[in-house]
């Protein structure tokens, strides 16, 4: 079977390769890595019946029982502390949190155990779990359902992070992070799950490329534009629209967001002299600071202007009528370019 | 006392009455009696009007409604009807496109509005997303509460004329902050005798987990704060059953803290109100706090996203319909002479003109500004977060008469 | 069933039966009936051996201390002993610089010692901060649960080895780890039969109020996680009596969720034995989760930075003392010829030698080396991190031969 | 009574100046507050008989009574989640957090109701509480007691973060946050809260500073130190040290957390060209992180060095035998300043 007769249709399932949604492919990636191991065991709020309200646990509990895809309790401080105890007993368990917005409950456990059991019993204690957090906004959601927590993660030393911006990423790195002996936070970009522009051909025999590690997605040499999970592609457009006014862009998904791989992107900037970093989170002491913190550090005689950011506000984020304006899109990140080259 | 009997023994253990440790495994059927294996509610459930709209009198209740006459009766049966046919104007407007998702209070009127009815002015309300049906009892416009799920605002109302808090959707969050409000209401003296002030605070079965919750039982317990715990067991939490949340019907829960747990039908106004009345009347004499399950049923999906075929039988709802809210109350005016054909006719118009009226009103309803983003994040100046706006308003004027 | 007549009838309302809701208000002394007001924990405590050494038959729990012959109670005795000198030699050192900090145990060996020695060796236990005894009990080296308060490590045991889970400061979070835990040993297929694993939780009587205990109860009952739930009652969290925490005794929480719950006194090292292993029954056979409150006394300061004088009376110490856990096990084996003189003799050179080792290797203990900050941080690299250990690695070979 | 003649000297009670540490500077803010305002209630554990277990709430139950100083149940999602209801009732809650380590089972409360309820209200409900959280190291304590988690609330959009370094601003800054309608965190400098060297004459009768100012300590022009709480005292001993070897290095105190007031560290920097900024939190995404972000494109073409940072490791708070590592020292900035001048 090859590419060109197949172009973005559904390959037959003996194929090792499927065209999948993001969602999809992490429902494959979470059902390859449970057939791999009776010890991965499934929880968090309606996963088993319902397959979760973005259906990512479909058809799990069917094929694996109530034993392995457990619908637990409404209680997020008891969804984490309990799977921290299976983690101690051998488990491997895969937390789903319903929206990132609910994960505060569970947010002491997080902190207090899942970051610290390693590092306070000198690795004599594992702690191999997931939490899978679907995050970021766009979706016209009530309050709590859009938000982009994922800084206060990365603030946190004990735990590590990565979010998928396509569905390859998405089926490797839930495994990976999975059968990873360290506790990792997965930050679903919710908004991608299921839009079908970005379906792409997933080949589960291909090697995975290393989940801590950024990836350029796009060269160019006028300015970088750094971006993960939902901005991903924001940046990709940018570049494109950019691209058509003549300046081309470089573009990195971060991927990993603790700990990041900032190497390929001082290389960039090494190259290009500028950097405008794109994420739905509010700026103050975030990842993008942390982002122009080392940059400005690390490539201090090659930055040709300041990095910039492009971000949400500083607020709460607003009735999702507003959601347009307080989440980057195109023209602002086009407008960080523009000031980027200006300066 | 039967149906407890084996929770009892566990939990007051005395010689020779303790079964060996042992002893068989309670099977499933038996630790979840009194949930959902009895969809009537069981022995424990407290009644006034039966599905079949039959007056069941009660020595302790019927006091507190003893003003309840035929016209306060129309009165409470309005309120249903408009407001049920507020939630499927509503619904349908979600289908329209026209709201961003909504929360169907549909089969829990009774609930709501018995228990938001038995509140006084000064009593303060604590939702959770689904009360609209108390919301409306406590005066707010329903085209208020709408901003929220047409996703222009997050509840804008006056809380304080209306004492009807904004909603609150981390599960459990308001059960503390209602308590909080009702040591306030003691600190201020404002409890010991019938003119005393109270709060209820609404959740539901599936919040019952939330340690929140639990802490909320325990505050309230050690502070005497008048407080009621209104639980709608509405048999979902989205798609997980009650049995999911509790081996023990919800009510008992309370016995663990030392205040009284009571289960009311959920869908008998007259119960609603007389149960609900009780316990704010322990509150208001600073005998709080008190739990209240009333056992009702989330006849729709959870949401507008929700799809309940995936995790329910139809089954299930069709039996629930046999116990509707508004039925009972119509069979039994009827019956008695309370009201007539065309009274019925008139709500019914009543709740068409409500249902257009709001309506108009949602498809007129303009988008906030975008500079609203930053209007009052704080109560005071922040330089920090001016100097954005200031940033944004530049960027946004940049636009004028452009493409934006 | 009369001392809690009033919580089961809130509990439970039937008609004739319930309260007026105009009800006096239960006087303060009322509420709290079972808690400190009754310091002899009231006619639910479930006691073997009086603070007096009388020996108490219990039909229900005799049959699980039948194998405690004199020279097992002898074993318990001494387990005590050197529990209780371990700790004010700790405490001692603390006072001499040598320790950070001290957690004294004074007070509770019998109901540390009683529980532990009640585990078997696939059972898991998971300590607070204060359970010493259960980790001797469980084999772990009192020099091992030293680096805790030499602030030299956070205690690094075999946990698996000995089934004692590391200390858990932040208060409550051992209890939801202990469920998920106990919810493993079942999905293990290890719980079933009287061979069956179970696991330990302890706690403490402030720690109720914790959302996490509560979801830990909730959890364990909806999985049946062969869970026991010992709440060491010591009366006290840090400055605040249980009042602050509830209006009933504690083991009556479990009433609400659906599980046994038991009061043990818990200076009697036969009824701690006894009823533990009752409760691990119930947990090995599938039985579980159970609740048990081991009324005790924390004899000493919360810690050693804690000063109880400001807030209780040395009134209240002196009464505890009445009831020491090990002096009323001394008196039952002299007066029942179960140990003579040369055997308290012995156990106390024995105690001597086990703190003068103590001593000596705290005296000795070395400091973790710095770069010891960056071990471990992880089980699989993290390149970031990597970077930091060399960059201060390096930073600190700047200063070799200098001042550093 | 002059200055000279009762220099650092314990003043009459009559007077409006008292000789103060910052631990008892607070707890007569806090008097001071309940007195002018029966609305202000104290709230926390152990916070009655035992006055806090740094004894910061000494003696007001006994004055004001159990109703105005409340010690509460274990829990701190109950100690916040109630005093948010207080607040909407009217009263001016100040909830203590008994060490900074166990905030985060409150942490859904802070992020959720605390922080959002004036925004989703339009201010109709306004929250004027404070959270009092003793934070920092090197008091050689066990885990959970050393920790700084102060970055974690300057993302979060919705609150206000102060801390003071001195017994002036721990005296005014409890009361202007308790005055506020805005919920602020006070995180207090747990080290120096009985430390006699750092003692200070306080009027009560002054005018305050503003609440949300950062403040010029020192003046230099070689480079520019930023500190807050108790990296400021180190700041301080830094400059000293620095002026032996002759080097004038400016210090500033930040005193403000969020919103931060960073023109007078921008206004430093285009002097100096400079900047070293002192924390003991971990760096990664945090207040560090957003002062090298924001002074970084500020200061573009002022800065002769990047932005250095001197803070704890990304890693959980070690044993305390280590914390002398794991915390910035004196010679640690000393090296960042050296490096900072040889770049
Ligand atoms: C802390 C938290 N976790 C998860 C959710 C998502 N969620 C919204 S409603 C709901 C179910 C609530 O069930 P129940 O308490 O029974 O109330 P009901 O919706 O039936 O009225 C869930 C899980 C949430 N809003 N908050
Ligand atoms: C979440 C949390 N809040 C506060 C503390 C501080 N603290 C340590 S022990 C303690 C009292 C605990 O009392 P109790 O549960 O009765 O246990 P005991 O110390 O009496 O054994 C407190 C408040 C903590 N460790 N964790
Ligand atoms: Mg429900
Ligand atoms: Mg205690």
């Amino acid at each position: 079977m090859s590419a060109t007769t197949q172009p973005n249709v559904d390959v037959p399932a003996s194929s090792t390769v499927q065209n999948l949604t993001i969602g999809k492919a992490i429902n494959l990636g979470l059902r390859a890595a449970m057939e791999k191991d009776s010890k991965v065991v499934v929880m968090g709020e309606d996963v088993g019946k319902l397959g979760g309200v973005f259906r990512i646990t479909d058809g799990l509990q069917k094929d694996f029982g109530e034993q392995r895809v457990l619908d637990t309790p409404l209680a997020e401080s008891g969804i984490i502390g309990t799977a921290v105890g299976l983690a101690v007993r051998g488990f491997r368990p895969v937390c789903e949190i319903q929206f990132e917005g609910f994960i505060f409950p569970g947010f002491d456990q997080i902190n207090s155990q899942v970051a610290k059991l390693h590092a306070r019993t000198q690795g004599r204690i594992k702690v191999p779990m997931v939490i899978r957090v679907p995050y970021g906004g766009g979706i016209g959601a009530v309050e709590h359902h859009s938000e982009s927590p994922e800084s206060y993660f990365a603030h946190l030393a004990g735990v590590k992070a990565v979010t998928p911006s396509n569905p390859v990423d998405a089926y490797w790195m839930i495994q990976q992070a999975i059968f990873s002996d360290d506790p990792i936070l997965v930050f679903e970009p919710k908004k991608l799950y299921h839009m079908g522009t970005l379906k792409a051909p997933v080949d589960t025999a291909a090697e995975p490329m290393p989940l801590f590690a950024s990836k350029v997605l796009r060269t160019g040499t006028a300015a970088t534009l750094v971006g993960y999970g939902p901005t991903v592609k924001l940046c990709l457009e940018v570049a494109e629209a950019a691209a058509e006014e003549g300046n081309e862009l470089e573009v990195i998904d971060l991927r990993a967001l603790s700990p990041m791989d900032l190497d390929p992107v001082f290389e960039s900037v090494r190259k290009t002299g500028r950097l405008i970093a794109v994420s739905e989170a509010p700026s103050e002491a975030s990842l993008t600071s942390e982002i122009a913190a080392r940059v400005q550090q690390e490539c201090f005689y090659s930055l040709e202007a300041p990095v910039l950011r492009v971000t949400a506000f500083d607020t709460p984020y607003p009735p999702s009528k507003l959601e347009e304006h307080y989440l980057p899109d195109l023209d602002r990140v086009l407008d960080a370019v523009d000031r980027s080259l200006e300066w | 006392m039967s149906d407890m009997s084996s929770a009892e023994q566990w939990t007051h253990p005395e010689e020779g009455d303790l079964p060996p440790a042992t002893a068989a495994k309670p099977t499933k059927d038996q630790v979840i009696a009194g949930l959902r294996a009895t969809s009537e509610g069981g022995a424990d459930l407290t009644q006034l009007l039966t599905p079949e709209g039959e007056r069941v009198p009660s020595q302790i209740f019927d006091p507190y409604v003893a003003d309840i006459d035929f016209e306060a009766l129309r009165g409470l049966y309005k309120d249903m009807v408009i407001v049920r046919r507020a939630d499927r104007e509503a619904n349908a407007m979600q289908r329209q496109g026209q709201l961003g998702i909504w929360v169907p209070l549909l089969g829990q009127e009774a609930a709501q509005i018995g228990s938001g009815r038995a509140l006084r002015p000064n009593d303060m309300a604590f939702p959770s997303y689904r009360e609209h049906g108390v919301g409306y009892a406590r005066g707010v416009s329903f085209k208020e509460m709408l901003g929220l799920f047409r996703c222009t605002s997050m509840g804008e109302w006056d809380y304080q004329a209306h004492g009807f808090h904004p909603y609150t959707i981390v599960i459990g969050n308001q059960v503390l902050n209602a308590t909080g409000y009702a040591m306030g209401q003691k600190f201020d003296g404002k409890v010991g005798d019938d003119d005393g002030e109270a709060t209820i605070v609404y959740f539901g079965d599936g919040a019952t987990s939330q340690g929140d919750v639990h802490e909320g039982f325990v505050w309230a317990a050690v502070y005497d704060a008048p407080v009621v715990f209104f639980c709608q067991n509405n048999q979902w939490a989205i798609s997980e059953p009650t049995e999911r949340q509790s081996r023990l019907p919800l009510y008992q829960r309370a016995r663990g803290y030392g205040f009284p747990g009571i289960r009311v039908d959920g869908n008998d106004v007259l119960g609603c109100l007389a149960v609900t009345r009780w316990a704010l009347e322990a509150c208001r004499h600073g005998n709080g706090p008190v739990l209240i399950e009333a056992f009702t049923y989330r006849m729709d999906a959870h949401t507008t996203t929700d799809d309940p075929t995936r995790y329910r039988l139809s089954d299930e709802v069709e039996t629930w319909k046999l116990k509707d809210p508004i039925e009972r109350v119509r069979v039994y005016l009827t019956r008695n002479g309370g009201a007539d054909a065309s009274f019925f006719e008139q709500v019914e118009a009543e709740a068409d003109e409500f249902a257009a009226d709001l309506r108009e009103f949602v498809f007129t309803m303009e988008d906030p500004p975008p500079e609203r983003i930053f209007d009052n994040v704080y109560a005071e100046p922040s330089a920090a977060l001016d100097k954005q706006r200031e940033e944004f308003l530049a960027y946004l004027g940049g636009f004028e008469g452009g493409v934006h």
